[in-house]
């Protein structure tokens, strides 16, 4: 497979298809195995200081966030896989939680626009070599968790070409063996950890998610160990009476935790809007670009709480929620 | 000086909102881009089907989403997707445009919305990357470009071409191995319309905004400029367009705001 | 891209990424209009001979059995693929309706055993090279699938390796520029028509479908031409009340034919049961070496009827399709 | 000569199924195997979890399905997948067992589905193919067969490899970059149990069907058998397994009537 030119981005993550075989074996064992545990038992048993890390969601939307605030208590650090992060990869960009990133989307806050600090910080961490980076696109990164859900090496894309994106990725540009026609390669990504916040699970880890899906049925499919946070636990007859809707089944789930409004203060589809509110509290910390408007938030919000349910109290509690709710089953139709 | 009725984000939503066709998949950025999509969608192209990278497909949600993935992106979806599977109807030739924004954008119409600066390793600014921007300027059949208009913007050579236009001429997207046939279709700014002259591929003034002169287009634009033989002038956005906007699409002002500032 | 391997096997379908591209740019100014037409019309429009053909369904299950009595009686000759066909494939074999196969799974009549007639016929054409065949296996035939309707050229498999099953493909060894290792690669399968019948489409041609998808996303996303039959036409409002049940987005769908039983005699999920019966008729039908009995077959069920009331009238009517009803709700809980 | 209380398929059934281990994923052939899953589900093995390739996964129907994709295989179903999950599942190591069946094996496990005859452009008799049984013989951990034993089935050199084996011997799997660690685990017939010796990959009589003596086992089979130095000797079918096979499983007897014939 002669390589007719490639980008010159680093590979943080290695393509073990044989290795995630073995591993997955052994995790067959574990069928209608009750995995209920609570967060800080699940972080313990499934996820290491240095894993290359994946999590669910997109934008503003169904990110564990009561995953993310317990690792920034336990300062744990990543190798991470970034297509269309905002608050999540901040939060553990802020904290230098962060040693290497696949880039697809970092450093936006979207509608909400830019976090100066962050964007600073970050910038000063590449300049020193402190963080490392390689970059793709949010399509790339989806194939390349793709590739990995599907047990292979890599996979043919159709986009990177031609592009600076390219050069500074990890693509390969090969002949295909089938039309003679350039193609480009993009490696799979096996992701150490995974953890992915849902709206419902029985015991053993069956899924459902409403609303959209982003990528995360591939990153659940080719995580090594698995965490689901889960708005509730219900029983497996309700799963079972509409299979059509389990997204990620058992076999993938190392851990199912319990954690109601856990994707709080972004978007649950269905159950609870983004609170544009407490997202204006965070950017406008982030606007002072010396760092101490956000140290006094991360304070307030993460390191001076116990626990997430702490936090969630900080902001409102459940009548806060309440009108979350009021707002998400509105919005559709206002 | 007269005060406009209307801020330049208002302006550009309005403007571009009728340059889409009706019935036709439409991938579009969040902010300014998704602002126009959903006021033509009020107006103009009651067919033109939004695709969420995300995987809703074609919701109807009245308000602009304040996430590309939020709730909105799936209310009442005909099909409630993954991303995956929404880039592979780009990767498919489904798609007709893609509407994007972006930092720089050259000549060719490649844009940068990665890291201004000179060296890579070490950026004046890092921006965010490309997000779903290379797939959807590489695999829609047209691209649509948004952006604000000034000589940082429009330059000579984008620092990082994160998403490729015509890259450095006619053929070179094909001999980079992209699909054939399709690229960078119209740039709309606070000053003009720009679309990209077919021999050369290189963006050419095709409309003026109202009340802004050639001159001021050319004095504001770092690359030299082709200028249509037949320059068109748009006209103001519309009480209805301006009604629409800020009643239904985006009546919390999220993205509206932000041009405020600047009016 | 050095290959190291392959089989000597033909592709019978073109890889033809760009071009499909440009189908599909055509086909996406079809949005939002009524598809709505009756199955002559549909084949008429979208069908041709010689066409690659793609049907959807798998066993005795959701076969499009309808369609398949129509191009029949008109006579159409085809090139296909077939991972898991049994009735509908051999209909066609029996008649000499197929020149070119990919072969997953053909001759079989599952658990009802074999069909001697029909295994005696396609070996003598295969003999004299009536018949052109390539082997495959049902994973690599649905990941060639997979492969066009991710709108690539070839896809990485780890199956095939070692075997003559290899050796008769068109499946190419090469090594993987991003791990050293040898890897086994398949040519996509782009379709030149596909039918699939489903539970539930609306006028625009969103199918929902209960029960197994086996590869039929895969084959909808991948063909030109989409015929969708249906068990019934519903309101665009009942799809956009659960969009996560569409499978089919419109945008692939050519033909949307309402046939209520379309699926008749095998297997269609929560609505009828296969008929077992009627089966049995074509089975023991087949078991006639000289091919009379099936001669009888064909002019009593297919060439001697107009249309697919009619066979359905033959073999018992609505009074026949009651009982398998009965017997498909009774069923998962005798 | 005595009448046995069962058919050769229902004993071929009722002895696989008591290897099943519990709480491991599996994928099954229709006809015997899947007989024997089921089976074993019902007395040996609750936990044992059926994997049906057209998607259909850990369904809850208590009848065999008459079909790989009938709706008995996602009847009540925890997931109701398609066939690329499904055999993404087994391409990524998830599922320990694949049981099959074939028309031909030799000392290595390969199995031949495909054709029988020495041209492949002019079969003899031409078969099915392989259907999944190349993707479960070359990605489950650990392959089960189920057949009829006799030398036209149990031979030398297979007429075509279509399901990999242990193909020439120790390694073979690995440097024809097949997936490492995995192949043939038991072999069942109605004169036998055999395993595949570790060292040599060669087939080994490793347990007696009622009745059988090894003088039978060798002489039915056209290759050199190595036989286990500790040889088992299986007991006979239980009344229960019985009662659960004809009552429960294939109360309609479509896949045990095709053993009346030969008891």
């Amino acid at each position: 497979m002669e390589i007719l030119d490639q980008g010159n981005g680093e590979i943080f993550s290695k393509i073990t298809p044989d290795e995630f075989r073995r591993h997955m074996f052994a995790k067959a064992e574990r069928v209608n195995l009750d995995k209920r545990m609570d967060l800080r038992e699940a972080i313990g048993r499934f996820i290491k200081n240095g894993d290359y890390l994946s999590i669910g969601g997109c934008g503003f939307v169904r990110l564990p966030i009561a995953f993310v605030h317990e690792v920034l208590r336990r300062q744990l650090t990543f190798r991470m896989a970034a297509g269309t992060r905002t608050f999540d990869v901040d939060l553990l960009l802020d904290n230098d939680r962060i040693t290497e990133l696949d880039i697809g989307y970092i450093l936006g806050l979207e509608m909400l626009g830019i976090p100066q600090y962050t964007r600073i910080h970050v910038s000063e961490r590449l300049s020193r070599g402190d963080l490392k980076i390689t970059e793709w696109s949010n399509g790339s990164m989806a194939w390349r968790h793709k590739a990995a859900a599907m047990g292979v090496s890599f996979m043919q894309v159709r986009s990177l070409a031609g592009s600076d994106t390219f050069r500074h990725s990890a693509a390969k540009k090969v002949k295909c063996p089938f039309t003679g026609e350039e193609v480009i390669l993009v490696p799979a990504l096996y992701c150490d950890a995974c953890v992915i916040h849902v709206h419902r699970a029985d015991k053993y880890g069956n899924c459902q998610i409403d609303g959209m899906l982003n990528e995360d049925l591939e990153k659940a499919r080719s995580a090594k160990n698995l965490i689901i946070t889960t708005e509730k636990i219900i029983d497996t007859k309700e799963i079972r009476n509409d299979g059509a809707r389990t997204v990620i089944p058992q076999f993938y789930v190392d851990a199912v935790v319990e954690i109601p409004c856990g994707a709080y203060p972004t978007n649950m589809p269905g159950l609870y809007y983004l609170d544009l509110d407490h997202l204006k509290v965070y950017t406008r910390a982030a606007q002072d670009r010396t760092g101490e408007n956000l140290k006094k938030y991360y304070r307030d919000y993460v390191f001076g709480t116990k626990d997430f349910n702490e936090y969630l109290e900080k902001c409102g509690g459940l009548k806060r929620i309440e009108e979350l709710k009021k707002i998400e089953l509105m919005e559709g139709r206002v | 000086m007269e005060k406009k009725q209307y801020n330049p984000i208002e302006l550009m939503a309005c403007i571009a909102s009728r340059y889409l066709e009706d019935g036709r998949l439409i991938f579009a950025g969040t902010g300014i881009p998704m602002l126009a999509v959903s006021l033509a969608q009020k107006i103009y192209a009651p067919n033109l089907i939004l695709v969420y990278e995300a995987g809703g497909i074609s919701p109807e949600a009245s308000m602009l989403p304040l996430s590309v993935a939020d709730s909105r992106t799936t209310y009442r979806a005909i099909c409630c997707a993954n991303m995956p599977e929404a880039m592979e109807m780009l990767q498919k030739g489904l798609v007709t445009y893609a509407f994007l924004g972006g930092a720089q954008i050259d000549m060719y119409g490649n844009l940068n919305s990665t890291m201004i600066g000179k060296d890579y390793w070490h950026p004046q600014t890092r921006l965010p990357g490309s997000g779903g921007a290379n797939e959807l300027g590489s695999l829609a059949w047209k691209t649509l470009i948004i952006m604000n208009h000034n000589r940082r913007r429009f330059v000579e050579k984008v620092d990082f071409i994160t998403t490729p236009g015509y890259l450095t001429g006619p053929g070179a997207r094909e001999r980079a191995c992209l699909p054939p046939g399709n690229g960078p279709h119209l740039v709309f700014t606070e000053l003009g319309i720009f679309d990209f002259e077919e021999k050369s591929k290189r963006m050419r003034l095709k409309s003026l905004l109202p009340g802004i002169t050639r001159e001021k287009v050319i004095a504001e634009t770092g690359f030299e400029l082709i200028i249509s033989d037949k320059l068109n002038q748009e006209k103001e956005p519309t009480p209805e367009e301006l009604k629409a906007l800020r009643e239904d699409v985006d009546p919390w002002r999220v993205v509206l705001s932000r041009g405020d500032n600047d009016q």
